[in-house]
């Protein structure tokens, strides 16, 4: 490589850092700083210096320091990811009075010291690695960071117990708050349960008080019945398009009075509330204590819009407030920031064929069971068989459906362990029943958990290891006929049992949403493979996205109890609250740009951008990129064929000569 | 006519007879060209794999390059027997998953000459083949003597759901395509909940007490849901139900009567072909009086199969012979009351 | 505590630990094995339908391949018993694959000579000699051979059904023999060289 | 030089997925080639074909490009962007006498850095059977490597 000595080549300070010994131990760091300064000398690096920190506050005034009195205008941290410490030093060299993005962070840690183990290898590499960050940061530009103005209302998506926690939090901030459910109330999974876990509090009891609040609060504007359909925009400026469906109720007349739903002549199975295992009118309110009260048409099952005929509902209604008519309708909200709580999905327990569930009876899922054991259930709270009347004597109770098992869902469902429990604890309780449990491993990690599991243990619930095989009808004696059969392997005694029981109840998983792939791509947020969202983080960044601007909380995540999804939808609101409370949000400055001039009009890129943000002038004939839009993925950088579009923080400059920075020792050794 | 390169396996030119003259039968009217593999082997059932590995899949992976070299427009290998199909299958399929397996087999087979890609073919079964490509409809349609008034247990058995690497079935355990097929052909198809357990296997020849259980599971079982006749797509099967079942019943004293027979023999009624054509009086548990009630005359038996000694009313009489005798049903729940 | 006591205890830990036994198993196992992925749930002991008859349950034996006790698994009637059934395969949640790991054990039994019962080892063998001979299974060959071995007045009881078969045509008394045996003679020859061992 | 030839390599990694995958691998203490130079890009539709061929003429003798699996793109559908120019990027190389399987795209997400270790072990094993590239050897030699590109069997 021909090194232009004598030019003007800005002046580059290196910084190794030893990262205590994480980094020192694989990677010499005093070889790694001499070689900067004496071979990268000639690219322009005046100072390099290691230090055991460089993180720390006594790391950063060194390069303050240098900054100032060596004059230098570029600087090169050799130290850990740049998502964990870019900010720092950029922040280090803004203190210095030098534009923040002329300091780059060359990881030598997670790419380097801790992945390899050959001290002389790893030397090497680390080497390449600050040649590459040497090269490409004398290409930075200083850049402004941009800042855009929040709007301060707040969209959260889902009604259930997440989603009201973070509506509640913000509203109770004094701002506001649209609470979009697609069900005709809010509550979610919630308002299905009996009792809860460890304590045994009425769900209805704990959750009804907040769901009235939430319905009632002055700053939450409740869009039930309703989806999001489309979203545009940006952190601080998003523009929501909300699709409300037709309640067939003029819900500005309707008084909540339930003459519709008693007069309605049509019962149909409410596979929704009921889980299935009730009936429900067409013209329904979910549940006594819907939030809001107005009920809904089921339109598809309803004699009026099938056969024209019937309107028993309208001839009823005191107040007129039956409307045939009603038709979709659309709206569009502004907000700032977007909440997204959408929850989960039960696993389809029939898929595990061996269970026996919709083939044998008596075989029930744990949300059939909840709704069993409610008072304002389909049973009103007696647990009986399929035919609703018997009590069974026997129950076994099936932990891990559909979870931790690879021909379903590899992950842990983290509550069934303790719902299998309180299951247990109110069959007791109710019928007298012996109860087998049948679990892999029991797990009751969390406050007061593992004490409840001791009470089960003391109420005499028979607990078996071992996952169960199958449970089958066809008996193999008198004793088994009639029964169903639980087969299993009881892992402890090492030996295969049979247990003939009266009734299964099956603890079923959770699962993403079915359509939790169409609903990240609408918000934008990632979604993993098997279907949940992802955080920022998965420690220390839980409720927030790889997209500004929208949180997340609850079971979208994947599967939590009630106390976690509470507490992410408050932390979730905290994290709105506060860039509410900035005003404004600062954006990383890289974004793409067309040069007008070397513009050919050939629009290749305007098809490219997701974002809509490359306007085309036709009277121009040239492209160009509305920067509030862009999100700075750098495609259209890449695509186009004049060279007319260059990208911040990533142009082709800066990459290319990280290139040639990268493979310097490859070169020098030709 | 479609067509379909054929491994009949050995049982078909021997105990199970009957399956093989019912399926070229029954192949001609619904369509299926069946064209045998030239010289094909033994698959090495459930007995060569525990032996010694690689010549177990080269013996297999033989039958495999030799349909290979005869494709010709065609890729489908149909294999009527069970245990045939899975070995079939699972050499695919392992060969692939497994390239060193794939490796070591291709070097014993070019010591014949011959060679064998992982995924050149499909392996299916003939019943696959039955309701997939040539469909219910058509079924259906070919019907002329519907079995209107037979209840019928569909017996699968376990290697043709099981373990399933290509997702052929519709599940593992409780599968519905042969309950279709039988309800295709007009039977009466009883909710069988022991479709997919295990016959015995080998152990009829090796541990005879342990599969005389597992053929009282099956035969009380179909007995109970008053079945006249269980109906299976497995020779094995069909072999330890039907040939064992009396000794079955002299070893726990019991009296059941479950005549078994191929599906392809009954679709062949259904088709109208004259019984004596599809094997009918080969079993020796007489399919008779089953086949009585739907009025089709089975050719008089050799041999009668139930048991003759009527007279056991009292404590069975345990065969001496056999070792750790029992003479009743297990139950493994004895230990916990 | 005398050290005499405890000496027999720890010597006998110490000879039956093979902490390689698992990977070899999973080794010469066709497929994938998965088999360092078992979690203990007991969903094939919980499966088997002959579990009664097995001294250890398929779980049971997995435990014991990990912790190294190689006689005892290899001294085992857990393969012997297993009837390929594969309900244990398709219920296991970690994908392993049982009954072809049985196979394994009962090979390895075989070559290290440590079954306990020779009547289920003998069968295979000779199913395999027929095969091996003729190319093709021979029921009769393979029935009286094995009957006349090892349960020669079941031979007797048995004559019944066996001549049932004969007289309805569903058994030969002549094997059949394929034309390309010299082939197959070449194929397995060379298989019994190899040996899976990545 | 060491009897085994080690290659360099030059990574390119999208900034949401694979690069802190490249992180998770770090802070799991996961142990993988150290052949793998990495770059940073926002996203694989960053990636311009020019930078894979700059890559290969400076020396390297393979490149790997990483991003988001289809479907789980930050930026919703630029990865297809990626897969479009990777695709025709190796007809590219092919017509000019490089063996394309020296370029290579693989899928990590930010949960992969198992994955994207064992996808770079991997990657680095086909490069050394592929053995040096060594344009940059050529071009130094007589400024003609576009024309005469390194010998390649490309059967």
């Amino acid at each position: 490589m021909s090194a232009e000595s004598g030019s003007k080549k800005p002046r580059v300070g290196v910084y190794v850092c030893h990262c205590g010994t994480n980094i020192s131990h694989t990677v010499d760091v005093e070889q790694v700083r001499e070689w900067a300064e004496k071979t990268l000398g000639a690219e322009g690096v005046v100072i390099a210096r290691d230090y055991k920190f460089m993180c720390s506050s006594l790391g950063q005034e060194l390069i303050e320091k240098d900054i100032k009195e060596l004059g230098l205008e570029r600087v090169v941290v050799a130290a850990c990811s740049p998502h964990l410490h870019e900010l720092t030093f950029r922040g280090a060299s803004k203190r210095a009075g030098l534009n923040p993005y002329l300091t780059e962070l060359a990881s030598i840690r997670e790419q380097v010291s801790w992945v390899h183990t050959d001290k002389a290898v790893a030397t090497e590499k680390a080497k390449a690695v600050v040649a590459g960050a040497v090269e490409r940061v004398i290409k930075n530009e200083p850049l402004e960071e941009i800042r855009v103005p929040i709007h301060p209302d707040t969209l959260v998506v889902g009604g259930g117990i997440a989603g009201i926690q973070a509506a509640l939090e913000i509203a109770n901030a004094g701002f506001k708050v649209y609470l979009v459910e697609r069900e005709p109330s809010i509550g979610g999974h919630m308002a299905q349960f009996d009792k809860t876990f460890p304590t045994l509090d009425c769900a209805a009891c704990i959750l009804t008080p907040r769901m009235f609040e939430a319905g009632t609060h002055p700053n939450i504007e409740l869009l039930t019945w309703s989806e999001v359909t489309h979203v545009a925009g940006y952190v601080g400026n998003f523009t929501v398009t909300v699709k409300k469906k037709p309640r067939y109720v003029n819900t500005d007349l309707c008084t909540g009075c339930g003459i519709c739903v008693e007069k309605c002549p049509k019962k149909v199975v409410d596979d929704v509330y009921e889980a299935g295992l009730g009936y429900r009118k067409v013209v329904y309110t979910p549940f006594a204590q819907a939030v809001p009260k107005y009920p809904v048409i089921d339109a598809p099952n309803c004699t009026y819009f099938q056969k024209g005929t019937c309107k028993a509902c309208e001839k009823f209604c005191p107040t007129n407030a039956i409307d045939f008519t009603q038709k979709e309708e659309y709206v569009t909200i502004q907000v700032g920031n977007i909440i997204l709580a959408t929850g989960y999905d039960l696993f389809d327990a029939r898929r595990v064929s061996n269970y026996g569930y919709g083939r044998l009876a008596n075989v029930f899922t744990s949300i059939e069971f909840e709704r069993m054991s409610n008072a304002a259930g389909p049973t009103g709270g007696n647990i009986v068989l399929r035919d609703g009347k018997t009590q069974p004597k026997t129950v076994g109770i099936i932990h891990c459906v559909g979870s931790r098992d690879k021909n379903y869902n590899n992950y842990c469902s983290s509550i069934c362990c303790m719902q299998s429990l309180k299951f247990a604890h109110l069959v007791k309780e109710r019928t007298g029943a012996t109860v087998y449990e049948f679990y892999i491993d029991m797990r009751t990690p969390m406050k007061a958990y593992d004490e409840f599991y001791q009470r089960v243990l003391e109420e005499g619930t028979l607990f078996v290891r071992g996952k169960v095989a199958q449970v089958t009808n066809a008996a193999r004696n008198e004793r088994e006929e009639g029964k169903l059969i639980i087969q299993v392997e009881d892992t402890l005694a090492g030996k295969q049992r049979r247990i003939p029981v009266d009734m299964v109840i099956l603890s079923i998983g959770m699962e993403p949403r079915h359509d939790a792939k169409e609903t990240s791509h609408l918000f934008g947020v990632g979604c993993s493979s098997d279907g949940w969202f992802i955080e920022k983080h998965p420690k220390l960044d839980p409720v927030s996205t790889m997209t500004e601007g929208v949180m997340i909380a609850g079971c979208a995540t994947g599967p939590k109890d009630i106390p976690a999804s509470v507490a992410q939808g408050a932390a979730a609101a905290a994290r709105v609250l506060n860039k509410i409370m900035q005003k404004e949000v600062v954006l990383e400055p890289i974004k793409a740009s067309i040069d007008q001039e070397k513009c050919s009009g050939c629009r290749i890129c305007n098809g490219l951008c997701p974002f809509n943000a490359i306007l085309f002038h036709e009277d121009r004939m040239v492209s160009e990129i509305n920067p509030a839009l862009c999100q700075g993925c750098g495609t259209c950088v890449a695509a186009c064929p004049a060279g007319a579009i260059s990208g911040t923080g990533f142009s082709n400059e800066q990459i290319l000569a990280q290139i040639d920075g990268l493979l310097m020792d490859v070169n020098l050794a030709v | 006519m479609s067509d379909y390169l054929f491994y009949p396996g050995c049982s078909m030119e021997s105990s199970a007879k009957a399956y093989y003259d019912s399926l070229m039968e029954i192949a001609e009217p619904l369509g299926i060209n069946l064209k045998e593999i030239e010289d094909w082997n033994c698959c090495g059932a459930t007995e060569y794999v525990g032996i010694n590995l690689i010549p177990a899949y080269s013996l297999i992976a033989r039958n495999l390059a030799l349909a290979a070299k005869m494709k010709n427009g065609t890729k489908t290998v149909v294999a009527p027997c069970s245990a045939c199909y899975l070995n079939l299958a699972k050499a695919d399929y392992y060969m692939a998953e497994r390239p060193a397996l794939g490796e070591k087999v291709n070097q014993a087979l070019e010591a014949g000459g011959l060679h064998y890609d992982p995924g050149t073919l499909d392996i299916r079964h003939i019943l696959d083949i039955i309701i997939n490509d040539i469909g219910l409809d058509v079924l259906k349609a070919k019907v002329v003597k519907p079995l209107k008034g037979l209840r019928v247990a569909p017996y699968l058995g376990c290697m043709v759901p099981r373990p399933d690497y290509y997702h052929r079935w519709s599940d593992p355990e409780h599968p519905i395509e042969l309950v279709e097929v039988l309800k295709a052909i007009g039977a009466e198809v009883i909710d069988f909940p022991r479709a997919t357990t295990c016959c015995g296997g080998h152990m009829t020849q090796i541990g005879p007490e342990t599969a005389y259980e597992l053929i009282r599971r099956l035969i009380s079982s179909a007995e109970k849901y008053k079945a006249d006749i269980m109906v299976t797509v497995c020779p094995m099967c069909q072999m330890n139900i039907d040939a064992y079942q009396s000794e079955t019943n002299r070893y726990f004293g019991t009296h059941y009567h479950m005549p078994i027979v191929f599906f392809t023999q009954l679709i062949g009624l259904a088709l109208g072909f004259p019984p004596e054509k599809l094997g009918f009086g080969t079993e020796i548990t007489s399919t008779k009086a089953a086949l009585a009630r739907i009025g089709v005359e089975i050719p008089e038996p050799v041999e009668e199969g139930a048991p003759r000694r009527k007279k056991e009313e009292g404590l069975p009489m345990p065969p001496r012979l056999l070792k750790n005798v029992k003479g009743k049903p297990r139950n493994t729940e004895e230990a916990e009351q | 505590m005398p050290q005499t006591d405890i000496q027999p205890f720890r010597t006998a830990l110490i000879q039956e630990e093979d902490l390689s036994l698992l990977e070899e198993v999973s080794m010469k196992t066709a497929g994938v094995s998965h088999l360092e992925m078992c979690i203990q749930c007991g969903s094939c002991g919980g499966s088997c339908p002959p579990a009664e008859e097995m001294d250890h349950t398929p779980r049971m034996l997995f435990a014991m391949l990990r912790a190294g006790m190689r006689d005892a698994v290899l001294q085992s009637n857990t393969p012997w018993i297993c009837v390929s059934c594969y309900h244990c395969v398709v219920r296991c949640p970690q994908n392993v694959h049982i009954t072809d790991v049985m196979y394994t054990l009962k090979s390895m039994a075989i070559r290290e000579k440590k079954y306990r019962d020779a009547t289920a080892p003998e069968f295979s063998e000779t199913f395999v000699d027929m095969v091996e001979k003729y190319g093709r299974s021979f029921e009769f060959g393979l029935a009286t051979r094995h009957y006349l071995k090892h349960a020669p007045l079941r031979l007797v009881s048995m004559s019944t059904m066996g001549l049932g078969m004969l007289t309805k045509g569903r058994m030969s008394i002549t094997p059949k023999k394929i034309k390309g045996m010299p082939q197959l003679k070449a194929i397995l020859d060379k298989a019994k060289e190899l040996e899976l061992t990545s | 030089m060491s009897e085994t030839f080690e290659p360099v390599i030059i990574g390119f990694t999208c900034n949401w997925c694979s690069y802190r995958a490249a992180d998770l691998a770090g802070t799991a203490r996961m142990k993988y080639a150290p052949n793998v130079r990495l770059i940073r890009l926002m996203c694989s539709g960053r990636l311009d074909p020019t930078f894979v061929m700059k890559a290969l003429a400076s020396g390297a003798d393979g490149v790997l490009i990483t991003g988001c699996h289809p479907g789980e793109c930050h930026y919703i559908e630029q990865n297809y962007k990626a897969l479009r120019r990777y695709l025709l990027l190796r007809r590219v190389l092919k017509g000019m006498g490089i063996a394309p399987e020296r370029v290579k795209l693989v899928w990590a997400s930010a949960a992969e850095g198992l994955k994207l270790a064992q996808e770079i072990n991997t990657f680095v094993e086909e490069i050394r059977a592929l053995g040096p590239l060594g344009w940059n050897r050529k071009l130094a030699g007589n400024g003609h490597a576009l024309e005469q590109p390194a010998m390649e069997v490309t059967a």
